[in-house]
């Protein structure tokens, strides 16, 4: 039997590093997340599997031709997938209850604070400027915003920063409430908003994608493909007529993007790269710039409820960090804890609404602030 | 050094490009709720004004028969203007495009967060 | 603050030309036919959506790797979607109507002139031949089919020779009445049909596709792609054997590809290339390649009918244009009006079945005589 | 001039060719129709020949029961012939493949052209 | 009439040689299989399709940026597509039936013996080790690892070893029964095996694919791509939790891609090269392999009969061979036949399964003894 | 004949690996039957405690009565849970996640193979 067959033979168990034994394991760690906690598993599950495959040893899956690679090259590499998820959220997000509610628009802004408060402590410690912004771009508490921005200004940490806004962003009914409760009076959280029912019509419903694009693109055109994605998701679903685009963007497209996109972003985890105290140092300025987002639009929640002498509940504040739709159902139910028959989801919706446009914003200002392109 | 006042001069003009692009945004919006006309009344539904039984005697359809026959006529037009012509059409059967955006956005069951059953 | 942040944010609104607003403006028109006027949404909507995306100031969707770019590439550059659409079109097309009443095919021949009478119209004009059978192309009144071939041919004009296909393709109902009442009798209108129930066997059903394929490909290779896509699809349809293909074929993959190639499209619509004489001249061209189709499939209908000693109604001619299946039910509207019991419908669906195989035959001849590849 | 008359050579070849190919695609189609046999009248149902139900009384049953049933069983057996095995089967549950092409087409709907209901 | 006009009339017709009547012939064989016969027709029919337009004259659908050309690079050359359907089959696969009887599962190992044993004949008749490993490779019984392995091992013979591969699983029905007619007596098919319900919990079936892709790709990492896209389809199905991205892989992108792979694969079988002895060897070799795998499994079926004293029946064997899931119901025909009692398809599940993961365990195996890559 | 003695060599080996490769899975999957907890009996079903209806005469709600309004409830928050919040809910409408897996797979189907019936 010739020594070259045992010799192939051996190649597999032998390329098997301790690092790479780390990243199965990190790799099992996310697919558990996924699987035993709900911790976001159309993302989680799938860069679980892709970290797994791409850690077996020699795995061709990275070769080149290979699946993962292929993937990564036709959707991440030149920013794709996050664009074309982004239509799939256009189309299913109902902007009703912002337009129906102008004022709660500028909680949206106050609720990107974290993203730069994150930035700068990213730079005290030692980051460069383009992987400072980056890792403040997992305060934008949307993932594919995290993907796109991090993807064009320090792809190197594409994994640990996606992975960190995706993990974060399933902790959203974990990690908001303490913080609400202790920045805020049980007396403000009862306060209650009257629903102003005033119908939006059809045309001002499909003017808002255009008229929102067309500005901030013009703004800051490092936006355009962001804001220009959603609104156009946006667009299509409000005007009603293309319900077979809207549909097949919102569900099957969006599917296959997905499972692309977890599979291409989980490939990149290898060990190495992976295995750094730069990780370590996302992971926790992840869930820092979420405290500091939440606290920042709870604290503009206040004074908008100041100026507007308490009729605005001030907790639909903390709403306003985008991570659509859970942060306006975890505001609902910490209202309804403080007071049964208070009933805010609605204006909660048009803060976490303005959130999501401004996250998309926010991500554009940030590109255009680095000089990116 | 240089990259925290660099840094510090990206928040200030970050934060208020993004406050500013959202108050324009607001403005926008706030015009937009000025120039819209208030709200009309709901149309009276459009019955069709050949529509009208008289006779005598036990025949005659009660009003309420008259109205649930409209529906049905009018539901039935809508109906088969939805399943024509399926190249062309821009809606695919079982289209949530005519249900109540309430329904439509599962509004009513958004308070509780989905949460899987454990077995 | 440094100037040169300030420099970066100016940047935006100092790129706003004049061409760029004409084209948001275009944009703006475009989305308004698709969403108000429900002309042919499915398409107008995504190209006037990618046209604003592209003419947004220093739009990163157009740049190397940008969204737009990367679709056009993959999509239009190498004219797959246009063919991908017809699998779905093939998929979705029911031939029964042809096949159970062979003698209307010449009519579908006959819907063809106007495209070579355009040429030559173009060619009069100053254009190149190559631009003028692309200009005549839109004679086919068929979407993919003048994609396909203005792709090749002359891919600068590609932007303006797919808007006019497919608004005149929504205005079919517009256009087509006027010319019908000029050119017929109420008498020849009222020629009724008979409706002669020949039951089609699946054999039949199935090796139309095939040999249709063969006959055309062979004699004319340059229409291989546009028929055998188109004939591909059908084949799917007919054999009953295949169906979850034919549905995917028919919507999601027809969804998708719809969506990107309308995107793809649209962003070909920028300032200086667009705003040309040479447009101007196209989309005028455009309806008179739409009239003269009508007319001359209305008047060799005319001539059929005399051959035919009266039993042929004339009005089924101007369904030869293509514009499946539009045109067909115009023409039964108009029969319709003329005498209330007359049934054309069946007879028309030959007809426009015929013009579309015609239509796609006409590509491949026109990019044969042209020398293309 | 030279373009113009190249032109005219590609109408008139162009023109020929279209006409040229759909008139062999005519004849080949006429064609299939003369060797295509007539159509047989629908063969008779198949009633399962074992399934004769004598007994007397009026607890026999009548011909139309007996066709009612006859005509469940058989659709029972193509449906559960459609449901086997989903790993393989080449049709999805809702298939429209064995509704009638009339129905499939949404023929009967396609005279008037769609028209979106404006609000 | 410039003479020039006529000649290029003239290409196609007389581009058309003999070997591309031929390769007709063979592509309508195909479709006359797929839709008259019911061979695999998701298969056989694009694949007859995509021969079809590969071999009309002069087909620019083979041209650069042709579309069979053009699906064929993105697809077929990287090996994309068999992945992305043994994502889907593993989303469709059930693997309870192994998981409840763990000691079939070296029935599946058995039933791979025709691979190699195919692997020798053809060496002796002179193919290269590289394509001998690739005709072997038909003995998986399992279309998408035939053409991942033969299109890395031997791409020029993809097109023969694909279309022999689906068409000998189409006959599996009527290839297997006569083989395990004569390999066992009556009294070993009417042993009856006791159906031992026992539960498997969500967890053991969440890790199994998970196990056995670490396991199988550390020890042989050629088979990372087969062993781990199968077991990623089987993880999202068994988790639960991301039944969106399941139902997708298991459909519509199950059906894009079959239909892009059999038209890329059919539109290899171009004249000169399909039109050889070789391929007329590998049909024959092909059918040789399925014949000895069945023997393969039925033998040491009989094996396990014998050790475990008559409580296993021994056709289940002729389930390992994969071709899942109809050999399973063929093996369950069979023992119905005998004994009209005799209730097998669980068990004979359960070496379908086995006999699937034994198969892409195979071709990895082969993969590394070649030293691919 | 060098190449048959390396594809003899191909063929000892891979048979072996093969061999190997399922019988570590054997091994694996023979652990984790053993490791796993034997099947408890189903837990008893979750009837609120404070659902108990005592009155006397023909009012009372027999137990049957009681059992079926307790699953019907039960139901109705299970469908309301998989009706929550669509942007986030992994199942589709129509999912055969819910489903018994036996039906799921249509596995009563599977006897018999899939074959289109004839024309
Ligand atoms: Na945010
Ligand atoms: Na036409
Ligand atoms: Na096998």
């Amino acid at each position: 039997m010739s020594a070259e067959l045992l010799t192939r033979l051996a190649h597999g168990p032998l390329g098997l590093s301790w690092q790479a034994l780390v990243m199965l394991a990190v790799a099992g760690l996310l697919i558990y997340l996924a699987v035993a906690r709900d911790y976001e598993p159309l993302l989680l599950l799938p860069i679980g599997a892709g970290c797994m495959l791409a850690n077996l040893p020699h795995s061709p899956m990275l070769a080149e031709d290979g699946m993962l690679r292929v993937l990564y090259d036709s959707g991440v590499a030149n920013e794709l997938f996050p664009l074309l998820i982004f239509i799939g959220i256009g189309a299913l997000t109902d902007f009703g209850p912002l337009l129906e509610n102008p004022r709660v628009v500028l909680l949206g802004a106050a609720g990107q604070f974290g993203i730069f408060a994150t930035l700068l402590l990213a730079l005290a410690l030692g980051f460069t400027p383009n992987e400072a912004a980056s890792i403040g771009i997992i305060g934008a508490i949307d993932g594919p915003t995290s993907i796109y921005v991090s993807g064009i200004l320090a792809p190197q940490l594409l994994g640990p920063i996606t992975v960190a806004a995706y993990s974060y962003m399933a902790l959203v009914p974990v990690i908001m409430p303490p913080i609400i409760l202790a920045l805020t009076s049980a007396r403000e959280r009862r306060i209650r908003m009257p629903y102003s029912q005033r119908p939006i019509s059809r045309r001002i419903r499909v003017l808002f994608p255009i008229a929102t694009t067309v500005i901030v693109g013009t703004l800051v055109p490092f936006a355009i493909p962001l804001v220009g994605t959603l609104m156009l998701g946006n667009l299509m679903r409000e005007s009603g007529v293309v319900e077979r685009l809207t549909k097949t963007s919102a569900s099957e497209l969006a599917n296959v993007v997905t499972l692309f996109l977890g599979l291409a972003v989980g490939s990149t985890m290898v060990g190495e790269q992976f295995l750094r105290l730069s990780t370590l140092a996302i992971l926790v300025l992840g869930i820092l710039a979420f405290g500091i987002d939440t606290a920042a639009g709870l604290l503009f929640g206040k004074l908008l409820s100041l100026l507007s002498r308490g009729t605005i509940n001030p907790i639909i504040g903390a709403a306003g960090i985008s991570a659509f739709p859970m942060a306006a159902r975890v505001v609902q139910r910490v209202a309804h804890e403080a007071d049964f028959e208070n009933f805010l989801l609605f204006h909660a919706m048009g803060a976490n609404a303005a959130g999501q446009i401004a996250s998309v914003v926010a991500g554009g200002v940030l590109l255009a602030l680095m000089g990116a392109g | 050094m240089d990259n925290l006042i660099a840094g510090l001069q990206v928040t200030a003009l970050g934060m208020g490009l993004v406050f500013g692009l959202l108050a324009a945004l607001w403005g926008l919006l706030a015009l937009a709720g000025r120039l819209e006309p208030p709200p009309t009344p709901p149309a009276a539904p459009r019955v069709p004004p050949a529509l009208r039984v008289t006779g005598g005697g036990a025949d005659e359809l009660t009003p309420e028969t008259l109205a649930a026959i409209t529906a049905a006529v009018l539901i039935h037009i809508a109906s088969r203007r939805r399943q024509a012509a399926p190249e062309m059409r821009s809606s695919w059967p079982g289209s949530l495009l005519f249900a109540s955006r309430w329904v439509a956005a599962g509004r009513t069951r958004q308070t509780r967060p989905y949460r899987r059953e454990r077995g």
